[in-house]
C-alpha cells in the first residue's frame, strides 16, 4: 500500500442546529497538511451546508460558509454533492455557493470544486475510499 | 407573564442554548419575567467556566452570565445530570472527594423539584434542546 | 384553548415534524425553529405532505434561523409566515401551552 | 387558577440509545412529590421503553425499566400509549410489561396503569395539560 | 472490495438506516447497533421497504443491543443475522473498510 | 489488524461511549490492535475526571482509563474541541488563564491530526457517535 490513503469526508447533516459541520470542516483543513487524496461528500442534509446567502448575524453563530471557498487553495478541490439530495430538498445547483480551484495540472485553469453526481454515483465513490469518516 | 425555560442540549454542539438566550432577552425586551432557566440533559455543560470558545465565536456562558446577572434569573443546574456529565460547585467537588470544581458564576445546583416548582409558578414553559 | 408547537429538526432527517403536525388541533400554532425550518420550503419532496398535515394550523418559520441558513423567504410555503424572537414570544404568550418536540 | 397544574411527561425516544428515557423517568419520580396531576404520554419510539423482557447486561447500562413498575406507588399511574405508534413498530400491548397501580378510590383494587390510546385521543390528553415536558 | 455500514439510529425516528440502504452496494453489509436494531423488526411499517432496500446486502444485528431493549430475535427480520461484539470486531476485519452512519 | 477508534458523543447521554467501550475489549480480545482511541465532538466529554455517576451505574471514565493502561491504548482528546466544551489539562488551563483542570489520568490533549495520522496508520477505522 502507498503512503496516500483516500479519505473522504461524510456531511449529512444541516449547518447551524448542530456543530458537525463545522467540526467537519476544521478535521478537513487540518487534514489537507497531511498530503492525502481527499474528497468531500454532501449528500442528505449536509447538501444545506452548501447553500449560499448564509447570514447568521440573526442567531449569533460564526457563519462558517465562506470557508469551504478556502478549500481550494489547501488542495481540497473533489465537493461531491449528490442530485437525488438536492431535488428532494427543492434545490438545484443554482442554490449552492461557487467554489472554485485553480487546477495546477491544467495551466492553473479556474474550475468548479463542486461536482454534482447521482445516488449511485455516490455509492461508487464511497465504495472506493480507504477511510471514511462521518460527521 | 412569567415565562420558565429548559435548555437540555450543550453549549456548541446544539443550537438550543443560542435560541434559548435570544429568546429570553426578547421575553425580557417584551416586559415579560422569566424568573428562571433550568438546564437539564447534556445542557447543565453551559454552566462550565472552563470553557474557551475561539476568539471569533461567541461565548455561550458568559452570555447567559451576564443576561443572569442583568435581570436577575435564577440559573439552576440538575445536580442528577450535572453529576453525571461531570459538572460540580466547591460544595459538591468536596463533598464528592473531588480536587477540582467548573461551575461558573451565576448557575446554582439544585434538585429537579426546582423544574417542577418552575412549571408550577410560571405562566407558560418552553424547552429548547435536541 | 389552542397550544404552540415547536420543531427544531428538520423533516428530512426525521419523523419529529410530521409527528407534531398528527398531534395539532385546529387552531394550534406550529413554529418551525433552528433546522426545522426545512419544513417550510416550498417544492420539496415533503411539501405536499407537510401542506396537507397541516390544514386547520398556522405555520411560522423564525426569521433569523432562515436566513442563517441562505434559504431565501420566497422559497418558502405560502402557507408560512415568518416570525423573529419577538414574536416568538408574542406566539407563546398567545397560546395556552407551549409543546417542544424534541 | 387551583394550586394543581395538569403536567404530561412526554417520551419519544427510544431507551438506551440516549439517556433521555432515564433522565425523564428521575422528572416523574422527583415530581411525584409535588402532587400535582401527571401524566405519561409515549409516542413514536417512546413506545420502546416499555417493552418487556429487557436485559441491558450485555451492553453495561443499567436496567431501569423496572421502574416503571414502581411508579403506581408513587400514584402515577395514567401511563397513555399510542396505539398507532405500536402498530407502526409491530408491536402490541403484549409486548409492553404489566404495570398496575391500587385503586385508592375502588377499595384498592389493582387496574392497569398502561391506557392504549388513539392518535386522536393523544391528540386531545396533549392539549389539556397545563405543562408538557418533552423528553 | 465491500464496506461494513454501521446503523446506530431507529428508522422510525430517522432517515439513517434508508439513506445508508440506498448506498449500499451488492456485498456489503449492514450492522445494526443501539437504536438501530429496531430496523430490524418483522411486521413494522417499515419492514418490506427494509428488505427491499437491503437486497443484495447482508444485514446483521448486534446481539447485545437487541437483548437490552427487551426484542425477542424471532421478531426480526429473517434476513437478519444476529451477532455479539466479537462479530462486530469479524465484520470490521472481514470488509475493507467500515462508514458509520452517524 | 490494526483498528483506530472514534467517539464523538457524550458519555451517558449517547450509548456511543459505551458500545465503543465493548467493542474495543472484544477487538483486543481477538488479538487485534486498538493503538489510539480519538475523541471528538461531544466525546471529549468522556475524559472528565469529574463526573460521580451513580453508584448503580458504570463509570465510563474510569472503564477507558482502566482498559487504556492496561492495553496501552493512547487516548487523544481533540483539542479545538476540548476548549469549546471545557475539557482542559494542567498545561492548557494554564496556559488559558484557568484556575482548574478536568483531564482524567490516561487522556491527553492533542491536535486534529492525531485523527488523520490514525486514519493513516491503521487497516480500519470505526466511528461510534450520535
Amino acid at each position: 500500500m502507498s503512503d496516500t490513503k483516500k479519505f473522504l469526508y461524510v456531511n449529512r447533516k444541516a449547518p447551524y442546529g448542530t456543530i458537525y459541520a463545522l467540526e467537519s470542516l476544521e478535521v478537513v483543513l487540518i487534514g489537507a497538511a497531511f498530503e492525502q487524496d481527499v474528497a468531500l461528500a454532501f449528500l442528505d442534509d449536509g447538501v444545506f451546508q452548501l447553500t449560499k446567502g448564509q447570514d447568521t448575524a440573526g442567531i449569533g453563530v460564526k457563519n462558517f460558509s465562506p470557508t469551504f471557498r478556502a478549500l481550494g487553495d489547501y488542495d481540497v478541490n473533489k465537493l461531491y454533492v449528490e442530485r437525488e439530495s438536492l431535488e428532494e430538498r427543492g434545490l438545484t445547483e443554482d442554490d449552492l455557493q461557487e467554489i472554485m480551484y485553480e487546477d495546477e495540472d491544467d495551466d492553473w485553469a479556474e474550475k468548479p470544486s463542486i461536482r454534482i453526481v447521482s445516488r449511485a454515483e455516490m455509492a461508487e465513490i464511497m465504495a472506493e475510499q480507504d477511510v471514511i469518516l462521518s460527521f | 407573564m412569567k415565562i420558565g425555560v429548559v435548555i437540555s442540549e450543550g453549549p456548541y454542539t446544539h443550537q438550543a442554548a443560542d435560541t434559548a438566550y435570544h429568546f429570553v432577552k426578547a421575553a425580557l425586551a417584551k416586559g415579560h419575567e422569566v424568573p428562571r432557566v433550568f438546564f437539564y440533559h447534556d445542557g447543565v455543560n453551559v454552566a462550565t467556566r472552563l470553557s474557551v470558545p475561539p476568539q471569533d465565536e461567541r461565548n455561550i456562558q458568559k452570555n447567559w452570565t451576564e443576561l443572569a446577572k442583568e435581570h436577575g434569573i435564577d440559573m439552576v443546574v440538575c445536580i442528577a445530570a450535572a453529576q453525571r456529565r461531570g459538572l460540580l460547585d466547591e460544595n459538591e467537588a468536596e463533598r464528592q472527594g473531588k480536587d477540582a470544581n467548573n461551575i461558573a458564576e451565576g448557575f446554582r445546583i439544585s434538585g429537579l423539584g426546582q423544574l417542577i416548582e418552575m412549571g408550577i409558578q410560571t405562566d407558560r414553559l418552553v424547552m429548547f434542546g435536541d | 384553548m389552542s397550544t404552540l408547537h415547536t420543531v427544531n429538526k428538520s423533516p428530512f432527517e426525521t419523523q419529529t415534524l410530521l409527528s407534531c403536525l398528527n398531534h395539532c388541533r385546529e387552531g394550534d400554532a406550529v413554529l418551525l425553529i433552528e433546522d426545522g425550518i426545512y419544513g417550510g420550503i416550498e417544492g420539496s419532496a415533503l411539501s405536499e405532505i407537510v401542506k396537507e398535515s397541516a390544514a386547520g394550523v398556522s405555520l411560522y418559520v423564525l426569521n433569523e434561523d432562515v436566513k442563517a441558513r441562505g434559504i431565501d423567504p420566497g422559497r418558502l410555503l405560502g402557507e408560512v409566515s415568518g416570525v423573529d424572537y419577538e414574536g416568538f414570544v408574542d406566539l407563546v404568550t398567545q397560546h395556552d401551552r407551549t409543546q417542544s418536540w424534541l
